[in-house]
């Protein structure tokens, strides 16, 4: 395994009404990406709990991706700006739990930006593979048995 | 009362009678000026014309040998310098790089506090009851057209002194002695100020527009708070009349001669004579209401 | 406000301004009530459009930038926010730092003479400025009427009050006119 | 749980990339999948009754299809197995098409990739729910607030779909400023003559109620079922007893003390009086800050004229309420004056243009008053200061607009044509009067509008100068205007005999109280907001509430009535149900666990979370605790992520359905 080429696990939560509509236009414009990302579709990124992302970490991702509409564009108004502000912590969060915040990764893509989405989710694929795997809680596991649920 | 003084080079020099009506009437209204020792030029619209540091730098000088005097309010009667000192202020406050820049220049470190009064809000502070309780010359036939200028008013966001368009603050220290303040429109115009000297012309042409203004609303009289008004309006005027035949003259007091005339003071201490235009024949028209003290 | 992508000159402009020329949207309000706007070559709103186009040499070379009194009156109703004053006197320091020969002689020549007095003196002379100015321009008649009574009157003195720290003051004008580095 | 897989071909689309067999197969060892297949067209009547067969033979109870994307036939796939007899929400979509297929070359790792999405899902639909489509029942009845052109064109259109209305109108009359205006662009057309008749039919429909001289003063419930209190301003005069007859009012002694607002202050106006001959109701009010009776307690003149002894002056403020499904609001807008410093502090405004001191210094409004036929002038071209016929007369545009250091940023849209209308106006009366206008940009886009304003420069000489102006004053009974023509580089300065501002159109002073009455969002300026820009411009942020007219933006009177219609639609739209069935996704507290802490309130954009106390056998409050009203909640899920204690969830999409996609998005290590 450890002697393989290294493919980054990259898990993407996207909104319903954006983001998700935008790959879904890069899928009918069948513009090629990389298969690394997994996407988890929630109505709006306002509800995406911090603690989902420290999660897909434990379970071995080596990156994360959020993304939803654009400010001002939300389809609940203020959704994403309740998200937006919870990041500003989160990061600080994500460090003093041991997770490299430089591995979280945000983005606003619209329904009509497929090309958009293609650039976000190779350029996070192309930057977790050069930063390598993530193994801080794979390290962790081993040490403190915590019994993967 | 006791106030710093910035007198500026303007009030020691052209604008004598300025300086010398002043110390007068607050030596009456018991109020002390304390001179800043070893003051330098403001640097006037010379220095923002050279340099933009410059022009933060002399009147930071100022502000920093006021405050190691121990003083807390300064007044600086000339509006150039008034508008100099406060814009400085302004900008050491909110501009770091311009506050490293011109400590470093200075070689000396600058706070923020000392408070800068303009002629009019020195009045204010003493009280315009004060004023008019003293009050002793019928003024109730004078009309007066006051003007402000430009650097009373503008920029307003930093001075926050009266209303850039239509301020009514120098109004309320004339209505004090007595007289009557007349509306008129240009009070805020500018009269070329520093083009005096470089191109007289424009400042006689702008400096016409505004005596014609103040003479069409019946003002027998203009009242101003700054040198180079005083200047541009008062020793230009001659020659605009000499230009322009047939024009009706109109004197140029400082508000503080209006004050001091009214306060019933020497004339000749007030430097009522230093003028370019005969201030005697308004005098002359007042002192036969002149009530019995 | 630094910014990349932004010509140097409009990056000084907006360094010695905290204002970006961008914002100006050309609606003239500051030329309509400029005092001396009838004087200038350009109007305060065509300077400013200038400098949008990039057309920096003529905004440095206008006669505006010289002869704009710095009354304020533009940037008091400019419906921007912007302030043509402060524009102005930013490139009259440019125009100075390039080594443009300003439009306006006499303007220069006047804000040198009053600046070398201040730097002689700590203080302005009137007497002085005046001689150096005439004698700079060679206009040595102009004030004629005025000058001598004012003499007489005692307003102008023959000796300039000098303060005790002139050479303070001579080094930060120095310092601030050529070494402006911002 | 007995989970059903089908994997879906899609033709060659996804079968070409993704190994569909071996998707199929692998997903058919996952546990709690009892059942996995794959075939050619999956949304086909035979792929639907592959699904329904094998619920009904396999007994499953959730299913998961590996297909398109849930936006194509997510609706499809749940009608199927609901036909079968499996809760529509125990569904669930992988999107191998969009998301995997057509994306990807690789075969193998587009398999892989695609067992994933399979995987995530199944695990995700083991913690669905069934769910139940939410219904609530419609009150068909509109609440329409405002009576201007807006507020009337919405009423009409609904009563006359057959639905009642209750319109509110602030004022003493409907009608709003369309009713001040002389002609109107682009055709010129008497505003008064086109409106009065509309403004009739609402007084005599009878599905419509009109309540004027009132207020909204509060709103309670939710889309289909709202329930408002409106408070009906002391008239003095009682509406069912009096006949309009205006005897009254020209007995009123007190004649010249209260400007009219009617005239925009160029006339005077009565104590007892109605705004204008045409109001609708014909029923006067009386003006207690100027009436006699109420200053000294004598007169009462107009009670002894009264035959219909309709005149009460005890009358007091009354509440009343209506049951409503829909609410229309159209409060319209007021004109940004210059008359006075908007801030003491701050000195903003136009003190360059006088802060109002010269009287021939006119706003938009005035002009119109001074225009109109029933105006103080009677339509004359006569100066407020001392009535003669102003020869020279500049107009100037973008006063208070597009001036973010005096005024407002935005452009007000219609004030290029109203001022090219005036100039029109003024040119077709004063034939050798001189017309001059400043302006930054001409915004004339609408049809016929840009050639309105040619033709006024081509056909009536209005001189157009761009710039804009920088002082007026006076000058022996001349207004100098000091402006630039940016295009010449010249400096203008015209000896006017009457300048007119087009002054911004701004929201009314009670904006911001009324949105907050009826929760709906509002902008920086105070303007309602729509719910989307584009695809969503008269609906609210809150389900049943709905724009017209300028309350939203500045308006002219066609925009103003094609919103109105469309409102109309939306509110007849909800009226086409007894009920209204939405989906289940919303959130739902746990009122066991809930804190009472409120962040989930206040992050709400919808003000869905109430407060709800619980109680004991007894009665006593025990403790209070959020509550979500589903006929408000959008199903966001902000409050979910925020609730510290996890007490509100999205239904749907809860905690553990996403926790179980996380922790199988990969092969377990
Ligand atoms: C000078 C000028 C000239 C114009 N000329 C033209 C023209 O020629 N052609 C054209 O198409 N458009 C013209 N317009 C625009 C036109 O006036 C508007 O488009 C139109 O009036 C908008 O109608 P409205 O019903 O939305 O708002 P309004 O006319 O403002 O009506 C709103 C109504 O709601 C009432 N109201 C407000 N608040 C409340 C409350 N809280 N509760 C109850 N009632 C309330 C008000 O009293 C008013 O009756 C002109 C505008 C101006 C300023
Ligand atoms: C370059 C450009 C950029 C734009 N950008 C924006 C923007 O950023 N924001 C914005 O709000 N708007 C924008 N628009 C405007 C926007 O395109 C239109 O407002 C909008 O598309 C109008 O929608 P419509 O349905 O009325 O007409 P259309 O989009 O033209 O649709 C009409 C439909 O009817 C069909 N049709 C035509 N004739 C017949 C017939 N006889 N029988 C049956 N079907 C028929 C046509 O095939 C077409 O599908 C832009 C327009 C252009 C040209
Ligand atoms: S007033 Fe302001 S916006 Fe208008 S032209 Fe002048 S600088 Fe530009
Ligand atoms: S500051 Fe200069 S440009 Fe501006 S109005 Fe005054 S003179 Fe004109
Ligand atoms: S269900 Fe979707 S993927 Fe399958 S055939 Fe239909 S459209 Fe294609
Ligand atoms: S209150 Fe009486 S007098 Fe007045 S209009 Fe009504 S019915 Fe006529
Ligand atoms: S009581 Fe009042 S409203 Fe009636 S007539 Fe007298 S003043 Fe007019
Ligand atoms: S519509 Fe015309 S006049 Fe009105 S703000 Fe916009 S550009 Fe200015
Ligand atoms: S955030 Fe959670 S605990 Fe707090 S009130 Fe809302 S549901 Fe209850
Ligand atoms: S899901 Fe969104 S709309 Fe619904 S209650 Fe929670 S925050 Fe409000």
């Amino acid at each position: 395994m450890e002697n393989e080429k290294f493919e980054p696990k990259i898990v993407a939560f996207v909104c319903n009404w954006c983001t998700y509509t935008g790959a879904d236009l890069a899928g009918t414009s069948r513009l090629k990406q990389q298969t690394n990302a997994r996407l988890i579709r929630v109505p709006c990124t306002g509800r995406i709990d911090p603690v989902f992302i420290i999660k897909a970490f434990e379970k071995g991702a080596d990156g994360v991706l959020v993304s939803g509409c654009h400010p001002n564009d939300c389809h609940y108004n203020t959704g994403n700006f309740h998200a937006r502000r919870r990041w500003i912590f989160f990061r600080q969060l994500l460090d003093f739990v041991g997770i490299d915040s430089s591995r979280l990764y945000f983005s606003w893509v619209s329904a009509s930006e497929g090309k958009k989405w293609v650039d976000v989710v190779d350029g996070v694929i192309n930057s977790v593979r050069e930063k390598g795997p993530f193994n801080g809680y794979k390290k962790l596991n081993k040490e403190i048995e915590i019994p993967v649920k | 009362m006791n106030f710093g003084y910035y007198p500026g080079c303007s009030l020691s020099g052209t604008a004598k009678e300025f300086d010398l009506s002043l110390k007068e009437v607050l030596k009456y209204l018991d109020t002390d000026l304390q001179e800043i020792n070893d003051w330098c030029c403001c640097g006037a619209s010379s220095a923002h014309s050279a340099s933009h540091l410059l022009s933060v730098a002399l009147p930071a000088r100022n502000l920093i040998l006021a405050k190691e005097q121990g003083m807390k309010e300064i007044v600086a009667p000339c509006a150039a310098c008034f508008n100099r000192l406060k814009v400085a202020q302004h900008e050491l406050k909110t501009d770091d790089h311009i506050r490293i820049n011109t400590e470093e220049l200075l070689d000396t470190k600058y706070s923020d506090g000392i408070n800068v009064l303009n002629l009019i809000s020195l009045f204010q502070q003493i009280g315009l009851e004060k004023i008019k309780s003293n009050a002793k010359v019928d003024f109730s036939k004078l009309n007066v057209a006051c003007y402000y200028g430009c650097l009373l008013v503008r920029p307003h966001d930093i001075l926050k002194f009266d209303d850039p368009e239509n301020p009514t603050t120098m109004e309320e220290v004339v209505k004090a002695t007595g007289a009557k303040p007349v509306d008129w429109n240009f009070k805020v115009e500018c009269c070329g100020a520093a083009h005096s000297i470089a191109h007289t012309e424009i400042v006689e042409n702008l400096s016409m527009k505004i005596l014609d203004d103040a003479i069409n609303y019946k003002a027998n009289v203009i009242v101003v708070a700054c040198p180079m008004c005083h200047s541009n309006l008062d020793m230009r005027q001659k020659n605009i009349i000499k230009h322009n035949p047939g024009r009706n003259k109109i004197p140029i007091l400082y508000l503080s001669q209006l004050i001091g005339l009214s306060l019933g003071l020497d004339h000749k201490k007030l430097g009522l004579d230093l003028h370019f235009i005969d201030t005697a024949p308004l005098i002359a028209s007042l002192s036969e209401n002149e009530v019995a003290v | 406000m630094e910014n990349n992508h932004v010509h140097p000159t409009i990056q000084k402009i907006i360094n010695l301004t905290n204002q970006d020329p961008a914002n100006c949207y050309q609606c003239g309000k500051c030329s309509a009530g400029c005092p001396v706007r009838d004087y200038f070559d350009d109007a305060p709103n065509r300077v400013i459009r200038f400098v949008q186009l990039g057309l920096y040499d003529r905004a440095l070379k206008s006669k505006a930038i010289w002869l704009c009194a710095g009354c304020q009156t533009c940037s008091s109703r400019c419906p921007q926010n912007f302030e043509p004053a402060k524009f102005m006197d930013a490139l009259r320091e440019i125009a100075a730092e390039e080594g443009i020969a300003p439009s306006d002689k006499n303007v220069q020549k006047f804000h040198k003479a009053f600046l070398n007095q201040i730097k002689n003196n700590g203080r302005s002379f009137e007497l002085g400025l005046i001689r150096d100015y005439k004698l700079a321009t060679g206009k040595l008649f102009q004030d004629i009427d005025a000058a001598p009574t004012a003499i007489l009157k005692g307003k102008i003195g023959f000796t300039p009050h000098k303060i005790k720290d002139t050479k303070k003051i001579k080094s930060i004008i120095d310092k601030a006119v050529k070494g402006n580095t911002k | 749980m007995r989970i059903g897989v089908f994997i879906c071909h899609c033709g060659e689309n996804i079968g070409r990339t993704v190994d569909c067999p071996s998707v199929a197969s692998a997903c058919a060892n996952f546990s709690g999948v009892v059942h996995a297949e794959d075939y050619k067209y999956m949304c086909s009547d035979p792929g639907q009754n592959l699904i329904k067969q094998a619920i009904k033979e396999k007994n499953l109870d959730a299913v998961v299809v590996g297909s398109c994307s849930p936006h194509m036939h997510e609706k499809t796939f749940r009608k199927a197995c609901s036909d079968a007899g499996i809760n529509p929400f125990l569904v669930e979509m992988a999107n191998l098409r969009e998301h995997c297929s057509w994306i990807h070359d690789d075969v193998p790792s587009a398999t892989r990739k695609a067992i994933d999405l399979v995987r995530m899902l199944v695990e995700k639909v083991k913690f669905n729910e069934p769910l139940i489509p939410i219904r609530v029942p419609v009150t068909k009845r509109a609440l329409v607030i405002g009576g201007g052109i807006s507020g009337i064109q919405a009423s009409l259109d609904i009563a006359n779909a057959g639905y009642e209305v209750v319109l509110v109108e602030k004022e003493p009359s409907i009608g709003g400023h369309m009713s001040q205006l002389s002609e109107t662009f682009p055709t010129l057309d008497c505003s008064q003559c086109i409106l009065t008749p509309r403004m009739v039919e609402v007084y005599q429909h009878p599905r419509i109620k009109l309540v004027s001289y009132s207020e909204v003063e509060n709103v309670e419930g939710f889309i289909g079922n709202f329930s408002v209190t409106i408070r009906k301003k002391a008239r003095s005069v009682k509406d069912e007893l009096c006949t309009g007859c205006g005897l009254c009012v020209q007995k009123c002694p007190i004649k010249k003390v209260a400007l009219s607002d009617f005239d925009e202050g160029l006339a005077t106006r009565p104590a007892m009086y109605v705004p204008f001959p045409q109001a609708v109701p014909n029923i006067p009010v009386i003006d207690r800050s100027v009436c006699t009776y109420f200053k000294t307690g004598k007169c009462q003149l107009c009670k002894k004229v009264c035959g219909r002894e309709a005149i009460d002056f005890e009358q007091q403020d009354q509440l009343i309420k209506e049951d409503v499904g829909a609410i229309i609001v159209a409060t319209g807008y007021k004109l940004y004056t210059i008359d006075k410093k908007p801030d003491e502090s701050m000195i903003k405004g136009y003190g360059e243009y006088g802060y109002g001191k010269f009287k021939d210094v006119v706003d938009g409004l005035q002009f119109e008053r001074i225009a109109s036929a029933s105006g103080p002038t009677s339509g004359e071209m006569l100066r407020p200061s001392d009535k003669t016929t102003p020869k020279k007369i500049v107009f100037i545009q973008c006063v208070g607009s597009r001036d973010e250091s005096k005024g407002f940023s935005y452009c007000s849209k219609i004030c290029c044509m109203y001022t090219a209308k005036h100039a029109m106006l003024y040119k077709h009366k004063v034939h050798d009067g001189e017309a001059y206008v400043f302006y930054m940009d001409i915004r004339a886009g609408g049809k016929n509008y840009d050639e309105f304003v040619r033709r006024a420069i081509e056909e009536d000489g209005v001189k157009y100068i761009r710039g804009r102006v920088s002082k007026i004053y006076e000058e022996n009974g001349k207004l100098i205007v000091k402006g630039e023509d940016t295009l010449a580089g010249v400096r203008v300065e015209i000896d006017a005999d009457m300048v007119v501002l087009a002054t911004a159109m701004i929201a009314q002073n009670d904006s911001v109280k009324l949105a907050q009455t009826l929760s709906v969002s509002y902008d920086k300026y105070g303007f309602f907001n729509e719910s989307h820009p584009k695809l969503k411009p008269v609906e609210t942020s809150t389900g049943g509430i709905f724009l017209a007219g300028a309350c939203n933006a500045p308006r002219d009177i066609p925009d103003s009535v094609s919103m109105a219609s469309a409102a109309a639609a939306k509110a007849l739209v909800l009226f086409g149900s007894d009920v209204l069935e939405r989906e289940p996704v919303v959130a739902k507290v746990n009122e066991a666990t809930c804190a009472g802490c409120f962040y989930c309130q206040k992050v709400c954009a919808y003000n869905a979370i109430e407060q709800k106390e619980i109680k004991d056998r007894q009665g006593n409050v025990i403790k209070v605790v959020a509550y979500v009203n589903s006929g408000l909640c959008q199903g966001c899920g902000t409050c979910n992520a925020t609730c510290p204690s996890k007490s509100v969830e999205l239904l749907g999409f809860k905690d553990d359905q996403i926790y179980a996609q996380i922790n199988s998005f990969a092969e377990v290590f």
